[in-house]
């Protein structure tokens, strides 16, 4: 104990010393900062917090120091973690390869694949994008079609992905392709990792119906990735893409944590549009509202009991299993009401008639559309629970032949 | 009366289906945004409409209108739903149309609804002056002067109001009541903004700045309060039923989608828990429809029971706006990633229906106001 | 036309000279009359209607007058229904038998079975109940069990029937048995008709949630039933169950309608418990309130929608197939609405402290949790609307193996 | 403090659910029904429960209690729900005992507290004048007169009001302001009228006509609104409680009923459609658990926060609301027909529900309630 207390003061009085103050303020959206070969600062203290981390092998503090990590055990890990926490640090760069694929290459890959992948993950060079939804692989991942074909020292890929989000400023993509047959589909898949430069790569962003978006279509066309880029076994990729969803979750909670969020507070909107409720429309939608209030924080405060039954070892798989569907439909009721509360202002499309802030709402209401949708959808969610959480028989076997 | 269409309504809705296929498909609506022409419709189509009679006819023979009854609108704008297709039907038409009818003088209505039923002049309803439908709210004011009125007020949103012909601007005279004032385009001391909606169509601010108009600007002020209450009315009925050819066209995609789409190796359509969600918007559809036709039987039929009317009519546009919400969003969660695409068509399905549903009436103004009738 | 006008007016002048005053009201539920063996009257002017009708052969006034029917070609039998509703005239008796048995035993049964049950059923003298459901065959009719077996010239019954309306009140019971293998569990059902008080029938009512009902459990012991009243082909009964099913809605709606409805106003509740709604839980309860009345509305419209589509000989069966469900869904929503409008009131049982307007609202709330399972479940209606209306695809043809 | 149970918690949940289970299993409620007894419990089993402790766990040490915490109520209210169990723990303890406990001066709490601790006195709070939950309505008067006061009024709904050993009568002084007076059986001017609820438990309405009480029976006033909140906080965590306790075993009944009843050659729990709504039941069950627990925790600690506590009671009181409904209702519905049926358990949690549900305030009493706090 004594030792991990004198680690939290070395560890709060460093970061005191070398976070930036401004640094230390919630972090809009514009101003993230992605690790890649075309790292951009919006501020020289950006520039050097993200350098002063990298050079003490903080972006992956908990690698071990041969990879470029920071080798700390998990509760020095946890204290770093909780010291950045107190003092509000900026996480110094967001990187999907250090949060989901680094854990899975540490786990699967050979040394060789280690030594060239992992050093430049952990000094924040190369940025990366994920490769695995296709057109007609969605809720159904296994169904994907991509092939690579082994020609030689090379698997030549040929196919297409989906919802790849910033495929267009990605250095390199891990994909998952199928490199044999397609029954039983889960055989057959492997995961690669390729350079998005390579020649037959081509990237064209989605439009979604909030408008432009970081979602990308990728397209490959004879595209030779040797075959040392083959991580894991061949035909044996579905568990390491399952591996790879599991972290995407913990991913996806340090985004959100990190970000300051394009946060609309009902609250606010509810006092601001309806200070004082006149008819009766406007009493019933502020009651509706209320509800809402009422059930973000039942929510909240679910997680915040399954962060105490952790600390008890209790088993909160139930809980997770409902959080995203739970927050995604809240969301949307949320922004469902804040139309309501808003009236036209809150459907405008662009122009000066329209404060920028309602605009965000606009394209926030549209985008919580595609919340209950991407990572997973709500009926997926709901699969899950009714399997794995209430162990309700699979139709599979029931249904009369 | 029926619920049902009887032929001429059913002539009406296959010459529509027809013309509007051919000429302003869904494709037309989006060319249109991405053109990004702030009348926000293809004057061609509108004169096709016109030509097609569509302008004329609710209007009396003795007016230059066909007389086929307010009904003949539930077909058409069923389709124009079905199609997305953008005109100034609801706003020169409907709206403006039937106040110079009602509250117009024979000199007003002979300089007004010819140009307007050949579609040669387009007017617009500037009412609204909250950012929800507030039709009794009104703070414009009309000024007595020697030769006519001065206007002053700010008219928030007006469908169809950017380069319109003119402009029924609704205002409060100087007892207290209110009045409507045509005010041709050209007035000085009027300008307008552009709004520029998630639905990409004609959208303005209207502001009225001592805005002179002569004393032959203002429409008769008997009778105005139950004359714009039937505009609205008839307004209301016209989005139930675009609102109606919306869902069916967006149940239809999704139906289709479920049939087809297929993962787990079987069609998406054959998982119970999405059949059972399907059948429920096919339930709603249904109600919709026969509210939506309710609406209509009761503006021919009662125009000596405006409470009736009023009933039948908010619950139409009360039935359409929920429905549309829950198939709008349903549809969008069954297709699933393609759904939220701009790509797509759902898209734009779902932005026009959520316009809709708040022009002339989001739902808990319309309970309230049945409520009104039904519990008093 | 001149005959049917001629028609028209001859009915109308028999109505009018023999439907006596009283019978011109609207019908308490408890002063309907049930055909039967020991039918009771609760007046001299219920006995007088009900010979006068039966002796005018216009209990079935469309069957054919061999076996008791009235002979009346449809346009006739449409105008003496149109005539009896103009006037007010009360149905003279309720009988199962009349509604669904009846239509099905002339389609299928043998002309000595027509002879044998027809004419009694038609001058009202035999109460008759339905056996189909058993406690394992609900929303899965086919999969029934009770068994039949040819023993001589009679078949010997074994099994148990639930769900059977009035079983404790009715003379005969026509039944689907088992008279052959369970697969496929369509085949091998039959339909026969039997005596309750055939030896080794018994009867017990069931209690349900709201208190007594008149559903009843029917059990047999070795019951004999002569061969000469199984109807149709041994084995093919399924087609004839389901032909039954179909005449099951028309006699339901006959039912409500002839019933004056235990029927709870909404409106009237409404007006009389938030006359004036003060504070934002009563705003809010009066706009859930409107918006029920206004679901009823749409309701009552697509029901008028349905005739005017019939009339031009329109396809109605997507309207047929959502009636039950929407009707009974929005009875279980209004009477959630009463229970929250009157508030403790509506939860009485019994005694003196409640008024017995308000008890029988309590039992009408929780018997319509049983209409939403009765007669086809919601689940049951759902399918079929999905299957047979939006002509989505079976799951299981399409679930992977 | 936590939102999941603590080692003692979990002792108390254990011990609750072996007695309930051996004592007052669901089928001792179903007799006690169909006994008809109107005091509405056992009173061994009552007994019982005062044995173990529970009439004790939240007071303190001084006064006779274990000084537990009151959190302590937690489980033992969520076995209550489990189990059906009736008892007078509620209205005596809780309700009463918090009343007494806040306002009692030291005499009146040596004359009430050991007696209700002991379980040897039972007491009910008169609250309730109107059909729905309204804490400020007060028309009971009470008059002062040479030796006392004379209380005049009608007090609608009183759980636990039926053979009780006194009540505790909510009633408006001459001042205006309320107080609460301790009213003994046997003191004359006071009649009783039983209320055969759905639930078949005890529940009275309480008449009052000039009726005589010593000046000692008014318990202090200062302070009077604040304890009542208070107490009435502390109850509609209970019922909060219980509610989740029925609820689990609903959904436990539920789920083994979807996995064991065979249709269409499956067990209907394999159908998707029943799937994903058993799914979206489970999510309400755990935000309802998250939601009771916070609201426990805040009594434990904010006696300091009443407008924290405020905002938790009632949101867990309306989530406890919210959730029974949708659970009860689709429990009986994924049932079928044996759901319906008075044989099969089920009814009796659907009545006992809803009672809770209706008792201490409703859903929209406590949305109100919430929001005049958050929104403030």
């Amino acid at each position: 104990m004594n030792e991990l207390e004198e680690f939290r003061a070395e560890t709060r009085a460093w970061l005191e010393a070398n976070c930036p103050a401004s640094m230390r303020t919630p972090m809009p959206s514009e101003e993230m900062v992605w690790g890649g070969r075309n790292v951009e600062f919006c501020s020289e203290d950006q520039k050097l917090w993200f350098e002063r981390m990298r050079d003490k092998s903080w972006f992956c503090p908990d690698w071990p120091v041969a990879y470029g990590g920071g080798g700390l055990d998990v509760r020095r890990s946890a204290i770093l973690d909780a010291e950045m926490r107190r003092l509000h640090c900026r996480p110094p760069q967001i990187n999907l390869g250090i949060w989901m694929l680094g854990p899975v290459l540490l786990e699967y890959a050979s040394e060789e694949q280690k030594q060239r992948f992992l050093p430049p993950m952990a000094r924040g060079e190369i940025r990366w994008c994920q490769g695995f939804s296709e057109p007609n692989a969605g809720s159904d991942l296994a169904s994907l079609r991509t092939t690579a074909v082994l020609d030689g020292d090379d698997y030549v890929i040929n196919g297409t992905k989906i919802w790849t989000s910033y495929g267009n400023k990605s250095d390199w993509m891990y994909a998952l392709v199928r490199t044999g047959p397609m029954v039983p589909k889960q055989k057959g898949i492997s995961l690669i990792v390729l350079d998005m430069t390579s020649p037959g790569v081509s990237v064209s962003p989605i439009d979604l119906i909030s408008g432009k978006s970081s979602f990308c279509q990728v397209f490959f066309d004879n595209v030779r990735v040797p075959r040392s880029q083959l991580i894991g076994e061949v035909n044996d990729g579905w568990k390491l893409g399952k591996a790879l969803l599991q972290h995407e979750r913990r991913a996806m909670s340090r985004f959100s944590e990190s970000a300051l969020p394009t946060h609309f507070d009902l609250d606010e909107y509810v006092k601001r549009c309806l200070p004082a409720p006149q008819d009766a429309d406007e009493v019933a939608l502020q009651q509706r509202a209320v509800a809402c209030l009422m059930d973000e924080q039942a929510f909240s405060l679910t997680n915040r009991r399954m962060i105490d039954s952790l600390s008890a070892r209790q088993d909160v798989s139930g809980l997770m299993a409902i959080s995203k569907l739970v927050h995604t439909e809240q969301e949307r009721e949320k922004f469902e009401i804040l139309l309501q509360l808003l009236g036209n202002q809150s459907m405008g499309w662009s122009g000066d008639g329209f404060a920028s802030r309602d605009l965000d709402l606009t394209g926030a209401w549209l985008m919580s559309f595609a919340q209950t949708i991407a990572g997973g959808s709500s009926e997926v969610q709901l699969n899950v629970i009714a399997k794995r959480v209430l162990g309700l028989p699979d139709p599979v076997q029931g249904v009369r032949s | 009366m029926s619920l049902i269409y009887n032929e001429d309504q059913q002539q009406l809705l296959d010459s529509a289906q027809d013309f509007l296929a051919a000429r302003s498909p869904v494709a037309a609506q989006r060319a249109l945004r991405d053109a990004d022409a702030a009348v926000g419709f293809d004057p061609q189509v509108w004169q096709g409409m016109v030509e097609l009679g569509w302008s004329a006819v609710a209007f009396a023979e003795d007016q230059g209108g066909l007389d086929f009854g307010f009904a003949g609108f539930a077909p058409i704008f069923e389709q124009i739903g079905r199609h997305l297709s953008a005109s100034p039907l609801l706003s020169s038409v409907v709206l403006c149309g039937s106040l110079i009818e009602q509250l117009g003088s024979d000199s007003q209505k002979q300089g007004l609804l010819p140009g307007l039923i050949a579609g040669e002049q387009r007017w617009a309803l500037a009412l609204e002056e909250a950012d929800r439908h507030q039709p009794d709210l009104c703070d414009t004011r009309a000024i007595r002067t020697d030769s006519g009125y001065r206007l002053s007020g700010r008219k928030s949103w007006v469908i169809d109001g950017l380069e319109a012909d003119g402009w029924l601007v609704i205002a409060r005279l100087e007892d207290g009541q209110r009045g409507v004032f045509a005010v041709p385009a050209g007035t000085a001391g009027m300008t307008l903004q552009r709004r520029q909606m998630i639905d990409a169509r004609n959208m303005a601010q209207l502001l009225l700045e001592d805005a002179a108009v002569d004393a032959s600007a203002l429409l008769s002020s008997d009778q105005f309060e139950a004359a714009l209450e039937l505009a609205l009315d008839r307004g209301r009925a016209c989005l139930a039923a675009e609102l109606l050819g919306c869902c069916e066209a967006v149940f239809a995609m999704t139906l289709e989608y479920l049939r087809t789409r297929v993962q787990f190796d079987a069609p998406i359509g054959s998982f119970q828990a999405l059949q059972h969600r399907a059948a429920r918007l096919y339930v709603q559809l249904e109600l919709m429809r026969s509210s939506v036709m309710a609406a209509f039987e009761a503006l021919d039929r009662d125009q000596a029971d405006p409470a009736q009317r009023r009933q039948l009519v908010s619950l139409a546009k009360w039935k359409a706006n929920e429905a549309a919400q829950l198939i709008s969003n349903e549809a969008i969660q069954m297709h699933g990633g393609i759904g939220v695409t701009d790509e797509y068509d759902l898209g734009l399905f779902l932005k026009r229906i959520r316009m809709a549903q708040s022009q002339l009436g989001h739902s808990a103004f319309h309970v309230s106001r049945y409520a009104g009738v039904r519990l008093s």
